[in-house]
């Protein structure tokens, strides 16, 4: 059976620095448009720690790695993305502690953990245009697949970089309820949220960076993914 | 910008590294994190009391750090809720045996760095409990929250959760009297004017000559209405009856009354509505065992005020007595 | 008119039954007279300090009156001193064996009316004496007063006037002690917007957007010159060196600081201040022994500081930390 | 010789009230062409209750009813007013205690007493553009009467009323230096000082009250008096 090891998830994660890093003010400009301008710049500065201290930090295992990365991302990042992102990795680390390689079973449960982290955290549900009506159907769709006992790691990962490329068109009409975008109201809708494009961007780069050919539909991922 | 102020984004450490230096035998800080605390405390055998926010609305939060009160406290950018790391090193700085508890006012963004920080601390062993105040009667929900904001009424939860540990109670007790106190405790407050965070540069919201904006937020977040501006007693009128009317306060309460001022108000002007609140807990035969009138809980500059209004008891009433010592003094 | 006010002409009345209100155990009044003294005076043995002068400059006066600070106060409409017979009043209602000592800031309304009820109570062969306060460095001279202003440097006369007439000094020492306090004491402060009397209705001078008025007077009178606004480290600059340099004070000297807000400034502003003001101290070699940051003497709801430095001797020191309370407090 | 009896001075304060009163708004309205419009409300207050309580008071000596007045005016009038007309009476009362006639010689030392009180209580100097420009010359004119021992006191009253008469248009060019005309500096230059009108009608209305024959130059002073 096909299993995700350690160094995939650090290639993940050094992969997922660089999207960032790259889109620090094209995310920051994005949130200009409904938000206040900053997640961009709130990001960056986090994984740009993150891309400087990957290589160096202990790694027994990917709870571990995933731990040291949550306390990161808590210190550097700002705003709500602080928070949130930092719960994702800190829920993401409990389930993998101890292991150096996950079925794609226990991947899955490991961001579905994440994303329930990060719904308890800032209370968003689904619909509420923020990052989990991309992560919250990436994190379905992973457990469908396992349930299925696929060993296509490729489709699978396919799969996900388009799921969360439709939620940035699917929600953009929609008025943000959560974070400072929800501050402006109406004056949210007709405009993409930040960050869904940056979850779906991640798992476009992903795509590349593992050889999978996925070409973005949204005009936002088009011009973020490298 | 009518403001005392140097580069913006020196604001907040500048004026914490003022309170510091005001207070040089009473508290130390940790500007890194933006965070003040006891010279004294963590000792092993009390609960340590902590609190965290954004800046602009002094004395909160680190200007209330002091015996019987907070044992320490960190700051955000104005209006912003402070860092993960912020929360979790204050918490840190604080631990002890007997626990730490972290009254949150209740924000989004307060909500969401403290239970990260929250989570990772009890990771990590340390013994913390955290207990969100939400005593604004002006909305259910508003923009920046998850249900009602916590404001004023934080000065009580504080007073009292302070006074409590510093009589050994355990962080159980002491989180029984958070919510005490946060059961009891009504606000509501309204704005005359806006006020400008100096990294904005610009009113955070537009009001005409002749308005008030009624059960505004602290951070100016919109409240019950945008009306013109009436007499004192109106007024005041108004806020009390909001507040007193929400939990209800009934014939023959004892009651802690506060009237604070949002920042641009003066002295005079708080003593005005106070005169008339005291007529209207007389009204409602509500016996004043307790006052307090000045500046609690700011909005910058705003020029307006708050009503709060704390049911007690005779547990209550003892933890009001109690001695305590913070940053801002007279003498 | 952004004020909580209702007819203009009640708020010093309503704002003072606010300020009883708060007092209950502490203060009686009479309205009449715009008088406040506190409850368990005049005793036969001690020597009463009273005070009184326009309103609008809150806490000064009558909420300045407790133990260890006046023993009562009268207040004249907003900005207008006190009428003789509300002077005479207050002087009568706090009459002792001991004396009475009067401290006058130096306006020509508040000198003449004083003047001519002290001599209507010498008259009447009570022991009172007055003194002029004169701290304000801005002007030699100016409009609405004959010679230096009193400003902020009144709390610290008040203060260890206080505390000496508590210890049992006679009239003719604690009058020593006035002066030496008076002697010691210099003030500086600047204007960043005017305020509004209620019974004007409209701001007392014009000063644009970026503009400030350096050595303001309390009640809006013209200083030292009208500036562009700079930083916050510049103006505390500006009115520190005007203060330090006045006396001057000396490398090795212990002082008394305060920074204080003139009614729209907020807490973290002033501590930003303060923040400046001590570093100031440092270079100087000046040793703050005691610091007061807040609103001691207010212009209503002018936006602006004022800085006030007092040399201190060993028996100065020891007046200001005697124990004192008001009706300002916190708790 | 001629004396000045305690019934005339009684009358002269009845008379005094009369004029104020009549007064109230137009004393006002010439404080507010410089200064804050409050002076002839301010008097007129004081006076209404002296108009009232005159009949009544106790009046043992000459001294003992202005020290009354003296409480009256300190009492009831406010600005500078109030500390300025309520040192001239007590001042004047200290001279004449326990006397119930007045020799011209007492009566100018009297009012000397009051002008040196006013001078004293005011900082005020002759030619601050206050009402000691016109008590001052009328101060030295009585003297002046006194010393060369008079019997005419309507000569003497008509040349007083005179003297302060012309002290409106002599000191309309002046700049104030003192209440709260002195705050807006030049602009108080051509306006008549109130003060000094009121003093002048008062001597005006005197002098008829008493039969004494005269007709005011300065135009407020004509509209002023009786
Ligand atoms: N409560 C929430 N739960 C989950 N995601 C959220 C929440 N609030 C905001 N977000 C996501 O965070 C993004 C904005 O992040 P950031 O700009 O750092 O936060 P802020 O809104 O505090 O400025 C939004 O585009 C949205 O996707
Ligand atoms: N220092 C002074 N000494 C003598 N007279 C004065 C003085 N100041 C003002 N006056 C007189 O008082 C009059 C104004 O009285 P009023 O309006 O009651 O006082 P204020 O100037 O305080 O409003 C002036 O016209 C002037 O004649
Ligand atoms: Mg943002
Ligand atoms: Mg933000
Ligand atoms: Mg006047
Ligand atoms: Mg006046």
């Amino acid at each position: 059976m096909a299993t995700i090891s350690l160094n995939t998830i650090e290639k993940g994660i050094d992969t997922t620095a660089d999207t960032v890093i790259r889109n620090e003010s094209y995310f920051s400009d994005l949130d200009g448009l409904a938000g206040d301008g900053d997640f961009g710049t709130s990001l960056a500065t986090g994984f740009k720690v993150i891309k400087k201290d990957l290589p160096e930090i202990d790694k027994p295992d990917i709870g571990a790695m995933l731990l040291k990365l949550s306390m990161i991302v808590s210190k550097h990042v700002g705003g709500s993305s602080g928070p949130i992102w930092g719960t994702g990795f800190m829920k993401a680390a409990l389930p993998s502690k101890g292991k150096t390689d996950l079925s794609l079973t226990e991947f899955a449960a490991m961001i579905g953990n994440a994303v329930d982290g990060i719904m308890a955290r800032g209370g968003a549900q689904l619909g509420d245009k923020t990052l989990l009506d991309a992560l919250i159907p990436v994190s379905e769709k992973l457990k469908e697949h396992a349930a299925s006992g696929t060993d296509d790691l490729s489709a699978v990962l396919r799969d996900c970089a388009e799921i969360a490329d439709k939620a940035v068109d699917e929600t953009r009409k929609l008025v943000a309820h959560r974070g400072r975008a929800s501050q402006v109201g109406e004056r949210s809708a007709d405009t993409p949220d930040p960050g869904i494009v940056a979850i779906a961007t991640i798992l476009a780069d992903w795509c590349k960076a593992n050889g999978v050919d996925y070409a973005p539909n949204a005009a936002e991922v088009q011009k973020a993914s490298a | 910008m009518k403001k005392f102020v140097n580069k913006p984004e020196d604001f907040v450490p500048e004026f914490m590294a003022g309170v510091l230096a005001a207070n040089p035998d009473l508290l130390e800080g940790d500007l890194e994190f933006q965070m003040v605390k006891r010279k004294d405390r963590p000792v092993d055998n009390k609960v340590s009391i902590v609190q965290g926010s954004g800046s602009g609305h002094e004395p909160a939060h680190v200007m209330a750090v002091g015996p019987g009160m907070l044992d320490g406290a960190c700051q955000g950018p104005v209006f912003a809720a402070p860092p993960v790391d912020a929360c979790y090193e204050t918490i840190k700085a604080l631990a002890t045996p007997a626990g730490v508890l972290v009254l949150v006012n209740n924000y989004q963004g307060d909500r969401m760095a403290w239970d990260t920080a929250v989570e990772l601390a009890q990771a990590e062993d340390i013994k913390v409990e955290q207990f969100w105040i939400n005593d604004d009667v002006a909305v259910k929900d508003s923009l920046y929250t998850v249900g009602r904001r916590g404001v004023a009424g934080n000065f009580f939860v504080m007073k009292a959760c302070g006074a409590a540990a510093e009589e050994g109670k355990s962080l159980e007790e002491v989180m029984a009297i958070a919510e005490k106190v946060n059961n009891n405790v009504r606000t509501m407050g309204v704005a005359l004017t806006s006020c400008i965070p100096p990294a904005k540069g610009t009113p955070i919201f537009d009001i005409a000559d002749d308005e008030m904006e009624v059960g505004v937020g602290i951070h100016g977040e919109p409240g019950r209405e945008r009306a013109k501006i009436t007499n004192a007693d109106d007024i005041t009128k108004t806020l009390f009856d909001a507040v007193a009317d929400d939990l209800p306060f009934n014939d023959g309460d004892r009651v802690a009354l506060m009237v604070n001022g949002l920042g641009g108000t003066p002295p005079a002007e708080l003593y005005v509505l106070y005169n008339k609140a005291a007529k209207l807990c007389e009204e409602r035969g509500l016996t004043i065992a307790r006052n307090y009138v000045g500046e609690y809980c700011t909005s910058l500059e705003m020029a307006g005020a708050s009503i709060t209004m704390l049911k007690l008891d005779a547990d209550l009433e003892k933890y009001l007595d109690a001695p305590a010592e913070t940053a801002t003094r007279i003498f």
